[in-house]
């Protein structure tokens, strides 16, 4: 059966069409469904698509932000405002990809891909998705966790709050290949801080299971200290409890479980 | 975390040609009406510069500028034989048979412009820039054009030349392996200078310094070309490639180029190369073959480098991270070797 | 940055040269940097089909049924190609120099030994109703043990991956399970070396990854011919080929190539060529056929694994005394080319050095993956990475600099090499002069003194006596003789393979008739 | 099968044709228009040999649905010479030696072009990331590199 693309002028439209049709997929950036096709997977037989502005809006007015599930990586590194989600956006891909890629995608992206969600989950984001049954916002991990299950929805927006500075958001992807290469291991950690103490931490790893995981017991290690060598090192040791990494081309689970307490000190402490 | 520096080097040769069944190759050469020359191969140019280079050493032979010689290939209607681009033998093989049918077409051309100058063949020489003059007396000359068209229009004589090159088979001894693999080497030596992470087993590299010897440069920046591309493949080989990262376990094989390791264009390092050249009897003007050989004295030099940086001993490919951790902590820690 | 030392040499050397020497534009760069260099995909032909194989899912079993009656009826199919249609489904490369056995099909027809090989190929309208009638062959495998290692290979009871070869070893000289080198007496070294240093080495397999993948394009020309566009690095290597299996006369077909994306080695094999003709012959349109960058990665076959063991015996002041080697080709499934790596590699041992004793047993192992083939560096890169590993190792041992380790025992002019030929035009002495001066490595000026020109033959030419080993009795002449000789034909008759352990059911290998002669564009009348 | 209509320009010239579904823009300019300049490398993204400029961005035309470019302005390496004048990173891709196979030149120029088209005056580290979705399997990339460097300063001295 040849492919059928069907356009939207709504998202609502799309998210019908996609959650009636088994073998429909969401166009999105093209970068995974049209890859899919030029490989022959022939279980996509709708391409569907939707047209909607609301789609790609950006919005930083506020503490919060808000971006369209069709926002581009290379829109992120554009704006000003998102200056936190540069080092993220930055990670993917090449030029082309960013150009292309967009931050809905990324949240389907299989391993070794999905760097960006990482991202989204220590900043505990909201996704929200359009589903045969109407529009609902979900927490980044409630998202993950059922993300097999989600494949017939449409996702509109992700909003997350922006860190209070600079420093309170951190990331590092480990990778092989520079300056582009896929992930060994990604990190990405949100620390804010009162009072000197660390309140709050959320700690997202790639490629650490078989999806974006919150790194728990780091977490806690960091929680309520200043965050200082000894909260560190604890953190590091940590960092390793409730992992599943898998074997891949790009490194073992041995040595992602060997290497990932070391990138987080150094992403903690702050060093290259 | 500590990060170790560590130099170390490899010194190989390379073998030219193949021993297998024979190696030949041939080669025509034929004027138009207006002295530019055609070279019709069947061998192929795949990135090396097959092309380029048999049009210098059919300039050279005829005695023609370059401009006026094109080469054309790969057309099996009209290129004669050739085994292939492959065993480093396009230089030195293909060069040899275009030189062949170079010189049989420069014959033809000194016979007809002998005609016109009315002098003997054998007193007369090519100034490289598209002239014929006899030997002393620069004034004498006819150009290359008038003498192709004289030749085609007026004498009848084609010039053109027809060019084998064959190393024939050489009979390999069940007993003892006795044989003549290859009609001449090319050598070089590397040295690399790595950074070794001892927390993470990763290394970087950070630069390498080099001696090649090639018989001749035919074309220095072809050359170059080899040298500077083979070494990033040997940097590949060394620290990232493989379709299988478990060998022998044939899991996990990369499907893509990001699953695929090569370095990027920010994995790379400076490398200062010295090319020398000790002509090879049978080469082209002594030509060998660098294409092949580029790559190959880097893997080793890697692996002696990060002994150097850290002291452990990296015996399997490829050198991933991975295995040098593994190593470093089987070890007990890095032990940095001394200096140099 | 690249610097000519012009004056090393040069009296070996006429500089007096017009344009040899100088850095002349490629005469294709224009055509790259304007995107007009034609490679083979780049031509547009009218109403033409395309080719997609089903490949293999498992790395060895036997193939009970395969049922194509759903996938016919498919929309934009035009043909669909089973082994049994390819005229002469079994070929080795290099059949075409009377070097090995056929041991390969186009498609496979009882078994398939890689994941990844071909069963059927599919000609169809577009890619994608290629594809979709792909998912509806039906395939029914029976699962087979298999064997990766290719030391595990070797061991009796091991899998048979590949029943021509039933030890799952090339045959050298129709008796032999390796190449060997014999040269002095290694034992007798390692007796009197100071220190004797054993040492195991591997290279994973390595992919070409070529940015233009393999592939060609076959369209009927006028006059019963077929043009070929083809990514081959070898024009008449694969004409030739094509023409065996199709069993049609060479000059039907008039290959177009020479333009190539990258090759590296890995466009030998004709891997796409034979089947984009015959789907062009069995539909009478233009026929593409271009492997996916999966395909490539994965099913292309790569420069194959080494395993190398390595025993030296030095002497206390730097000398090698002795050198042993055992090495392991892993060709995969077939064998392509890798009975020839061998044998280049063990002209390689013992590397650039003059060692009085040399031994090496070198394999051609198949094993249950995708087959390998040549990559730059062919039978060498492993084999100098182990060597290179090994001197830095030993130099450590003996305390010497590496640098001048290698100089010390670096061949000569006039020195007698492992495979017994003098050593002539050497300059391993001078590569690694240089590039101490370059990498401001000290030598000491004894050192730097040496020279490949001098010290060199003498006692260093000498072949000491080599212990006699037993001698296996060939069935017939040697499998490694030019066809160029015109003997008259020989029998070559392999000893009968010995049942293979365990016993699988014997496939009922398709005995495709060769006929009596065959003529070659590539090397001429010879017999089949 | 229905074919959709399709209109975009393609190096400054207005083209119309009609696609069948699902293919990618990379088949449309090959096989519909007949612009051969960008090649197939992987069809996944990964080696960047197809790249074209889409309204000035650069983008991958195998992983470009072709009827989404409708109304929009394509760029290929074949639309960068001006007449028979070569682009300045043409000839500096000639001067530097930064091509052997070939293969990959057109989308490494569609790449360096996407990045001089915005920043005049880049540096090393800038064209290492331009160029960071380019596979190229010859050169080493250091030939590639200091080709647009040399590029971007022969622009900067004719402006």
């Amino acid at each position: 059966m040849p492919v059928t693309v069907k356009t939207f002028a709504s998202f609502g439209e799309a998210a019908s069409a996609l959650s009636s049709d088994r073998s429909a997929r969401y166009l999105g950036g093209g970068t995974l469904v049209m890859r899919a096709l030029n490989e022959g997977d022939v279980s996509i037989s709708t391409v569907v698509r939707a047209t909607d502005s609301a789609l790609t809006r950006i919005d930083v007015a506020s503490s919060r932000v808000t971006l369209g599930a069709g926002v581009t990586f290379a829109r992120i590194l554009a704006e000003r405002d998102l200056a936190f989600l540069h080092a993220p956006a930055r990670s993917i891909g090449g030029p082309a990809v960013r150009n292309m890629g967009t931050v809905g995608g990324n949240l389907f992206a299989p391993s070794p891909y999905g760097d960006f969600t990482v991202a989204l989950l220590a900043l505990d984001a909201t996704v929200s998705v359009q589903g045969g049954l109407g529009a609902r916002d979900m927490p980044i991990e409630e998202f993950l966790q059922s993300r097999e299950r989600q494949s017939g929805a449409l996702v509109l927006a992700v909003s997350c709050q922006r860190p209070a500075s600079a420093d309170a958001f951190r990331y590092r992807k480990i990778a092989r290949i520079k300056p582009k290469g896929g992930s060994v291991i990604t990190i990405a950690a949100h620390l804010p801080v009162s009072g000197g103490r660390v309140s709050g931490a959320r700690i997202a790893l790639g490629s650490m299971a078989a999806t974006q995981i919150r790194a728990r017991a780091a977490e806690r290690a960091l929680e309520g200290r200043a965050l200082d060598d000894a909260a560190i090192s604890a953190a590091a040791a940590a960092a390793t409890e409730g992992v599943s990494p898998a074997d891949n081309a790009l490194g073992s689970a041995w040595y992602r479980r060997e290497i990932v307490g070391v990138h987080l000190r150094r992403l903690l402490s702050g060093l290259e | 975390m500590a990060k170790h520096r560590g130099r170390g080097i490899a010194s190989i040769n390379y073998p030219i040609g193949m021993n297998l069944g024979g190696d030949p190759s041939q080669a025509l050469v034929h004027s138009n009406p207006s002295g530019k020359f055609t070279v019709s191969l069947s061998s192929i140019d795949l990135g090396q510069g097959m092309k380029s280079v048999t049009r210098q050493i059919c300039a050279e032979t005829l005695g023609v500028p370059v401009e006026d010689v094109y080469v054309d290939t790969a057309d099996s209607d009209t290129g004669p034989h050739c085994m292939g681009s492959f065993a480093s033998r396009g230089t030195h093989r293909v060069g040899n048979a275009v030189m062949a049918a170079a010189k049989e077409a420069r014959g033809v051309m000194m016979e007809a412009a002998a005609e016109e100058l009315e002098v003997n063949a054998a007193d007369l020489d090519t100034d490289g820039r598209g002239n014929i003059h006899v030997k002393g007396a620069p004034h004498r000359s006819i150009s290359t054009k008038d003498v192709a068209i004289a030749a085609q229009f007026k004498q009848g004589k084609t010039i053109s030349g027809r060019g084998i090159f064959l190393v024939p088979l050489s009979e390999v001894n069940p007993e003892t392996g006795e044989m003549s693999p290859a009609t001449c080497y090319a050598h070089a030596c590397l040295v690399a200078e790595v950074e070794v992470d001892d927390e993470t087993g990763e290394v970087a590299m950070m630069r390498m310094d080099s001696a090649y010897e090639l018989g001749r440069a035919l074309n220095p920046r072809l050359v170059e070309q080899q040298l500077v591309g083979g070494a990033w493949m040997g940097i590949s080989h060394a620290l990232f490639e493989t379709p299988e990262p478990y060998y022998p376990d044939p899991a996990h094989g990369p499907r893509d180029f990001v699953e695929y390791l090569m370095p990027g264009p920010g994995d790379i390092c400076p490398h200062d190369i010295a090319v020398l050249e000790r002509p090879a009897a049978d080469g082209p003007f002594g030509a060998k073959g660098p294409g092949e050989m580029c790559a190959n004295p880097v893997l080793p030099a890697v692996a002696n480098a990060i002994f150097n940086a850290v002291g452990v001993r990296m015996d399997e490919l490829p050198i991933t991270p991975e295995k040098v951790l593994r190593a470093i902590k089987a070890q007990g820690g890095a032990r940095p070797q001394a200096r140099r | 940055m690249l610097e000519l030392r012009k004056d090393i040499f040069a009296d070996e050397r006429d500089d007096n040269l017009k344009e040899i020497g100088k850095g002349t534009q490629r005469q294709d760069m224009l055509g790259h940097v304007t995107g007009t260099s034609t490679y083979f995909d780049d031509h547009k032909l009218q109403g033409m089909l395309h080719l997609k194989v089903l490949r293999s899912p498992h790395a060895h079993a036997r193939l009970r049924r395969i049922d194509t009656t759903e996938a016919e009826r498919a929309p934009g199919v035009r043909r669909i190609i089973r082994g049994a249609d390819v005229p002469i489904n079994l070929n080795t490369l290099l059949s075409l120099i009377n070097f090995g056995k056929d041991d390969e099909p186009s498609l496979a027809v009882d078994k398939v030994r890689y994941k990844g090989e071909p069963i059927v190929a599919i000609v169809a309208d577009t890619p994608r109703e290629a594809y979709e009638a792909i998912a509806k062959v039906r395939v029914d495998y029976e699962p087979l043990p298999a064997v990766f290692d290719v030391e595990e290979a070797l061991k009796p009871g091991a899998p048979v991956v590949n029943e021509t070869y039933p030890k799952n070893t090339f045959v050298y000289h129709d008796v032999y399970d390796h190449q060997k080198l014999r040269f002095g007496d290694v034992e007798r070294g390692f007796a009197e070396a100071d220190h004797v240093l054993e040492q195991r080495y591997q290279m994973s397999p390595i992919e070409h990854a070529p940015t233009e993948t393999n592939g060609s394009i076959a369209a009927p020309d006028t006059n019963g011919r077929y043009v070929v566009y083809t990514s081959t690095q070898a024009l008449f290597f694969s004409l030739d080929t094509c023409a065996k299996i199709l069993d049609v006369p060479s000059n039907t077909f008039h290959f177009i190539g020479g333009t190539v994306g990258g090759g590296f080695g890995g466009k030998v094999d004709t891997l796409t060529e034979p089947l984009a003709i015959l789907g062009a012959m069995l539909t009478g349109r233009p026929v593409r056929y271009q492997l996916g960058r999966e395909e490539e990665m994965q099913f292309g076959s790569p420069r194959g694994a080494e395993r190398i063991y390595i025993k030296d015996g030095v002497m206390r002041d730097g000398r090698i005394v002795a050198r042993k080697i055992r090495a392991y080709f892993d060709s995969g499934a077939y064998t392509r080319l890798s009975s020839y790596a061998v044998v280049k590699c063990v002209a390689h041992l013992p590397g650039p050095y003059t060692i009085p004793n040399v031994h090496g047993d070198v394999y051609c192992v198949f094993t249950n993956r995708t087959p390998a083939t040549a990559m730059r560096g062919f039978g060498v890169t492993a084999m100098d990475f182990a060597l290179e590993c090994q001197m830095d190792k030993l130099a450590h041992l003996v305390g010497v600099d590496p640098m001048e380790f290698r100089i010390l025992n670096a061949y000569r002019d006039g020195d007698m090499k492992a495979h017994r030929r003098e050593a002539k035009n050497t300059a391993l002495i001078e590569c690694v002069q240089v590039a101490a001066e370059k990498a401001k490595w000290p030598l000491r000026e004894e050192v730097k003194r040496m020279s490949s020109r001098a010290d060199g033959g003498g006692s260093r030419a000498a072949i000491s006596p080599t212990p006699r080993e037993p001698v296996a009795q060939r069935a017939a002449v040697s499998q490694q003789r030019t066809t160029y000789d015109r003997a008259p034909p020989a029998t070559i008759q392999p000893p009968p393979p010995p049942a293979p352990t365990p016993p699988p059911p014997r496939p009922s290998a398709p005995s495709p008739s060769h006929g009596a002669t065959r003529f070659s564009s590539v090397f001429g009348t010879r017999r089949r | 099968m229905t074919k959709t209509p399709l209109q975009f320009r393609h190096n400054g010239r207005d083209v119309a044709l009609f696609v069948d579904g699902g293919v990618n823009l990379l088949v449309a300019l090959r096989e519909l228009i007949g612009d051969m300049t960008p090649k197939f490398g992987c069809g996944q993204g990964g080696c960047g040999a197809c790249s074209v400029l889409i309204d000035g961005e650069l983008h991958l035309s195998c992983l470009t649905l072709a009827e989404t470019v409708n109304g929009r302005s394509i760029e290929t390496l074949d639309g960068m010479k001006d007449g028979p004048n070569l682009h300045p990173l043409q000839r500096a891709f000639m001067e530097q030696f930064a091509a052997q196979c070939g293969y990959c030149t057109p989308g490494m120029l569609m790449a360096a072009k996407a990045l001089l088209d915005r920043n005049p005056s880049p540096t090393r580290a800038d064209v290492i990331e331009a160029i960071s979705g380019n596979i190229c399997r010859c050169t080493g990339y250091e030939p590639i590199i200091n080709a647009v460097l040399a590029a971007a300063t022969s622009g900067r001295a004719r402006a």
